[in-house]
């Protein structure tokens, strides 16, 4: 990390001390434009912008977390290009990756606050539970106060994995440990969901890019996702759509269909009903993604995608066992039907019995 | 609730009230029609009961040219809308899978692109249809409050699961979930409402070919 | 080019199939037309664009190798190909594992990162003053 | 006990069986009848659709055997059935309707809507609401033995003339004779020449047959009115005859819903098959076409066409028979272009010719047989059902059109070879 005395600098003058050259400054802009899933048209704006842009600091919050979030992201911080990213901004606090410990940690969180109040980035990974403070707690303080404290002076939060965002796997059903996401807790402050199970590392740099770069909360959808990376749904980006289309479908995981690329669709694919960039963006700089690997998406992007049934049940497929049901509803119903049969019965037998002979006296009232 | 939640409890929770329901529903139907049961015929037969069942079953599917142009709007637009119907329904491959899910076996499905032009055929024959009712003398005299809930509730997963196919106006998980539930509340009125027809056409051919065919006339 | 070790599933890609590959080259076309009429250049993002295993090599294959080839030592290595289109231009930029970071189409008479850039003249300027300098003291002294 | 809105009520819910329901729930409401029935299409009133006239019927099915109807009853939902709906609704079971059965071969969804309509009229009959004009034609029936008032006395008459006139001798009250004709009033009062006709083509055939004077009447009101206990005893006096002559086979005359009456719905009335059979006259005469025992010569060079009877045709299966006959003597026999069983009704069967008050749709609703008749122009039409010959008289006379009718039977005595 860079040193302090840089944290006043503008990135260009920060680079420009290192010696990196014009051209090279343009190199990074252009990738900066391709993560964040800009058009190349927008690399002189994103130029400017980040030669302008100065070092801000950065707290990052762990709860009910796995630290795949921290861990996808550590895989895109060996790269010159993004680690000059992260070289940029100030991580003051992560006790993940930070060196102090104990005291020390907490004390480097509560100086970067201070001396950035209404300034800095919050991040958050994990979620929070509410049934009892004592299910996480970091330094004896809990998820929630730690929240609830760290959130007042920041700038913007972002939420970084399912969990942050919308509570992921903590919440699932039955929902143990009460978890909520950091949106159920924090209203007044803007907040950018990055979720994933992990986000895409290229989601969550190009994300803190955007709102580095400009400074401003990049355009975000209905559920806090910035539209650059969840614009799209996975099958309408997929290169397999074409099948899908066709009715061309791998039926197990090693038939012929799984061997030719088919859709996934038949195998549990949530693709359909999932918005993330994994489809273009791919992870492993760009090496492939889950459905490029033969998996159906698992949708993990998604809230809630715990808790629809078997990851490899079609979406189109009722989430529970419905031939049991089918079985029991008419069995249940047989006898049902066989008492309001009998009921008919009895109600014409009634009026057969009741019948008085008419004769011709009666046709008239 | 968020959508993927609502989607979760459209394919969980609320397809099995539906299935319940529609279940239920066919099989208390058909006891009551089956159980009141009746009356052996006494006359001396002229033809076979079975046979002009049977035939009826098939052939009132084609009716002769003088009732075919007297009714040429409703045989053909009640062509299009079931053969649109079934091809949608049956012949849909996330369709199959579900069907598949229940019953343990599928079939072969027609390629999507065909789906999604008999989709469109379907709903601009049931739309033709909703005009003729409403512009024939006949039709509209007879028809019932029933008779244009059933119309909407019939077109309404067509709507939605075009819409859902092509991801127009809202979110994919959504559409996905509102056409699922158009469906279930179809299900949920089938069986207490004319819909039945699709079950109880056999049963009702049937019985006007035994009927005819016990006379020895081929209806 | 990119020589990705990754195991390729059997995935037969006929023409009809790779629907990303006709338009994005189409797209390529208009771009070139917009530059002859207009002069204005353009830059084709690669991962923006959804394409499957392969698609990208049959993109680089149809456009094929030029006159110009260019390695430039930037954070890490750059490509410049000009393709056997004039006009068309692949940028490739690798991280430090080699690693493709993000590739480019350009359409333009000279693709921007191969010019020098203003703040880069400025400073070799300054810089061979300083060595021009330092070189006529040495002289002085040796002399 | 006069009839009253309970024992209609009651004799509706003895109607609903396992057809009933299976009908009324697969109804969709596609109108299709409509352009089947003669009393919408030469009218246009859109009440006249054939299942609309069967809503009293379908309220009872849905109110009593029915679970939403049921559960729709006990909130007050489901719609009853009331005076004023049976009042609104007598015009159209009775005066709209000849049971002629033609929506019941067109409906897509395979309802029998004129056996619906004739339950429904159970139910109107037990609530007094029939037309008067029924109730006469039903009461004389009952009292006197014929619907016309036909009394013994003045069949006898007629035979006598017959006998004179002929030559030949009439059986009457002949026991085991192999046939036992019955006749309807229409044919003792208006077309005597239906008896001679017969007796002179069986005694050429050399057939054993009688008339028994104790049972003539072939017609039967109770079921054009739609009142089971009186149809079942018209039947039985029928029945009684039969069996007391130890005859093999009962004759049901030149009349549609005689046949209907005595040979499809009879054993269903009185709750037993029959111990004879009973045949039309159509299948007798076919019969011994095809024995050899017709002789016939000469041929009718006019333009001849066909009339089918609804009830003996479409609900009656007797169809093929009288082409078979008529091809015998007929060299230039043309078709309506609707035949057979999808013959259009002449506008007067299942009680309507019985009505007064249904004269002026009646003869509305003839339209349809006129435009047919245009289309072909014959020279002569032929019939099996004297009913539908006098409501065609009267029709072509209404419409200043000069077409004889003829009766099958009478026609074929006349191309008897000597």
């Amino acid at each position: 990390m860079i040193n302090d005395s840089n944290r006043d600098k503008t990135l260009g003058e920060t680079l420009r001390e290192q010696g990196i050259s014009r051209r090279s400054f343009l190199k990074f802009c252009a990738t900066t434009a391709s993560m964040m899933a800009l058009s190349p048209a927008m690399i002189p704006k994103i130029a400017h912008a980040l030669e302008n842009a100065r070092r801000p600091s950065v707290i990052w919050l762990s709860f009910q977390e796995c630290t795949g979030c921290t861990e996808s992201l550590t895989r895109a911080h060996t790269t010159t290009i993004e680690s000059l990213i992260f070289d940029f901004i100030s991580l003051d606090y992560h006790h993940t990756l930070q060196a102090a410990s104990g005291h020390a940690a907490e004390q480097a969180r509560e100086t970067a606050m201070e001396e950035n109040y209404g300034k800095y980035l919050l991040i958050v990974d994990g979620s929070i539970p509410m049934d009892n403070p004592g299910y996480s707690t970091i330094a004896g303080i809990s998820n929630y106060d730690m929240l609830m404290d760290t959130a007042k002076g920041a700038a913007a939060i972002v939420a970084v994995g399912t969990c942050a965002a919308y509570g992921g796997i903590p919440h699932a059903k039955p929902n143990p440990t009460g978890a909520v996401s950091v949106g159920d807790l924090i209203k007044d402050k803007p907040i950018i969901n990055v979720p994933g199970c992990p986000p895409i590392p290229v989601v969550i740099t190009g994300t803190l890019m955007q709102f580095l770069t400009f400074g401003s909360l990049p355009e975000l959808d209905h559920i806090g996702r910035p539209k650059a990376f969840y614009g799209k749904s996975i099958h309408d980006r997929c290169y397999r759509r074409p099948f899908y289309d066709k009715g061309l479908f791998a039926e197990t995981f090693d038939d012929e269909g799984a061997k030719k690329g088919w859709c996934l669709y038949k195998l549990g694919c949530k693709g359909p009903t999932t918005y993330n960039a994994c489809a273009t963006t791919k992870w492993n700089d760009g090496t492939s993604f889950p459905i490029e690997a033969g998996h159906p998406c698992l949708g993990c992007s998604e809230p809630d995608f715990w808790d629809g049934g078997s990851f490899y049940k079609a979406l189109s497929m009722p989430t529970e066992n419905i031939t049991r049901t089918v079985i029991y509803t008419a069995a249940g119903a047989a006898a049902a039907g066989v008492a309001l049969g009998a009921m008919n019965r009895h109600k014409k037998n009634q009026a057969v019995a009741t019948h008085n002979r008419t004769s011709i006296d009666d046709l008239k009232k | 609730m968020s959508e993927i939640e609502f989607l979760n409890w459209v394919r969980g929770p609320g397809f099995q009230i539906a299935i319940i329901i529609f279940v239920a529903g066919v099989i208390i139907r058909f006891a009551e029609i089956l159980l009141l049961g009746r009356k052996p015929n006494l006359a001396e037969a002229k033809g076979s009961e079975m046979r002009g069942g049977l035939c009826t079953i098939v052939s009132r599917s084609f009716p002769d040219k003088n009732t075919f142009q007297r009714s040429a709007f409703t045989e053909v637009s009640g062509w299009i809308f079931h053969g649109g119907l079934f091809i949608t329904i049956f012949l849909f491959a996330p369709h199959i899978l579900m069907f598949k899910d229940i019953i343990g076996f599928g079939w072969p499905a027609l390629p999507t692109p065909v789906i999604d032009a008999m989709t469109v055929v379907t709903i601009i024959a049931l739309l033709a249809i909703l005009v003729h009712r409403i512009n024939n003398r006949a039709l509209r005299f007879i028809s019932t409050k029933e008779d244009y809930f059933v119309w909407l509730i019939t077109i309404l997963p067509l709507i939605t699961g075009y819409l859902a196919f092509h991801r127009i106006g809202m979110t994919a998980p959504t559409l996905l979930a509102i056409h699922i539930l158009s469906v279930e509340l179809l299900m949920v009125i089938f069986p207490f409402t004319k819909l039945m027809h699709a079950f109880t056409i056999t049963l009702s051919r049937w019985y006007n070919g035994a009927i005819s065919g016990y006379r020895g006339v081929e209806s | 080019m990119s020589s990705s070790t990754v195991v390729q599933f059997n995935i037969q890609i006929g023409d009809e199939l790779t629907f990303n590959v006709k338009p994005l080259l189409n797209e390529v076309k208009h771009a070139l037309d917009k530059l002859i009429e207009t002069g204005q250049s353009t830059v084709i993002d690669l991962r923006s664009i959804p394409l499957a295993p392969g698609e990208e090599e049959k993109i680089l294959n149809v456009l094929g190798l030029g006159e110009v080839q260019a390695r430039l030592d930037a954070l890490g290595l750059s490509e410049v190909i000009e393709t056997r289109y004039a006009g068309v231009w692949i940028v490739t930029h690798y991280n430090d594992d080699d690693h493709i970071i993000s590739r480019f189409i350009e359409v333009t008479s000279m693709p921007e990162i191969l010019c020098s850039q203003t703040e880069d003249i400025m400073a070799a300027y300054s810089r061979l003053g300083l060595t021009l300098n330092d070189e006529q003291k040495n002289n002085v002294e040796d002399s | 006990m006069s009839a009253s809105l309970e024992k209609g009520i009651n004799a509706l819910t003895q109607q609903v069986d396992s057809t009933v329901a299976a009908f009324f729930t697969s109804c969709v409401h596609c109108g299709m009848c409509a352009e089947a029935c003669l009393f919408y299409t030469e009218t246009g009133n859109p009440a006249a659709t054939p299942i609309h006239k069967t809503e009293p019927l379908r309220r009872i099915w849905k109110s009593e055997y029915t679970l939403q109807g049921r559960i729709g009853k006990a909130l007050g939902l489901t719609a009853k059935v009331d005076e004023a709906l049976l009042s609104e609704w007598e015009t159209l079971v009775y005066d709209n309707c000849t049971l002629c059965g033609r929506c019941s071969m067109v409906c897509p969804m395979g309802l029998d809507i004129a056996l619906l309509i004739r339950k429904t009229r159970e139910g109107m009959a037990a609530a007094g609401h029939a037309p008067e004009g029924l109730i006469g034609a039903t009461t004389r029936a009952i009292t006197i033995g014929s619907p016309m008032g036909v009394k013994l006395p003045a069949l006898m008459a007629q035979i006598k003339h017959v006998e004179k006139d002929s030559g030949l001798k009439i059986p009457l009250d002949v026991e085991g004779a192999e046939y036992m004709l019955l006749l309807s009033s229409m044919e003792i009062m208006n077309f005597p020449e239906f008896i001679s006709a017969i007796a002179k083509i069986f005694s050429k055939a050399n057939v054993s047959w009688t008339i028994s004077t104790q049972a003539f009447e072939a017609t039967n009101s109770g079921i054009q009115i739609g009142v089971t206990d009186i149809a079942a005893e018209l039947v039985q006096r029928i029945v009684d005859a039969a069996e007391k002559l130890k005859v093999k086979t009962v004759i049901s005359p030149e009349c549609g819903h005689a046949y209907m009456a005595i040979r499809w719905d009879g054993p269903n009335l009185i709750g037993k098959p029959f111990t004879f059979k009973v045949r039309h006259i159509l299948e007798v005469l076919d019969e011994l076409r095809k024995d050899g025992r017709l002789k016939i010569t000469g041929k009718e060079k006019q333009r001849l066409t066909y009339h089918d009877p609804c009830q003996v045709s479409r609900r009656g299966g007797v169809i093929d028979q009288p082409r078979n006959l008529i091809d015998l003597f007929a060299e230039n026999f043309v078709e309506m272009p609707d035949h057979g069983k999808m013959g259009w009704c002449c506008g007067a069967g299942g009680g309507v010719s019985s009505n007064e008050r249904a004269d002026e749709v009646r003869l509305k609703a003839f339209q349809r047989k006129k435009d047919q008749l245009d289309e072909i122009k014959p020279d002569a039409i032929i019939s099996a059902c004297s009913n539908c010959r006098i409501n065609l008289e009267d029709g072509l006379e209404e419409n200043n059109m000069e077409i004889p009718l003829l009766s099958l039977t009478e026609t074929l005595a006349e191309h008897l070879a000597d």
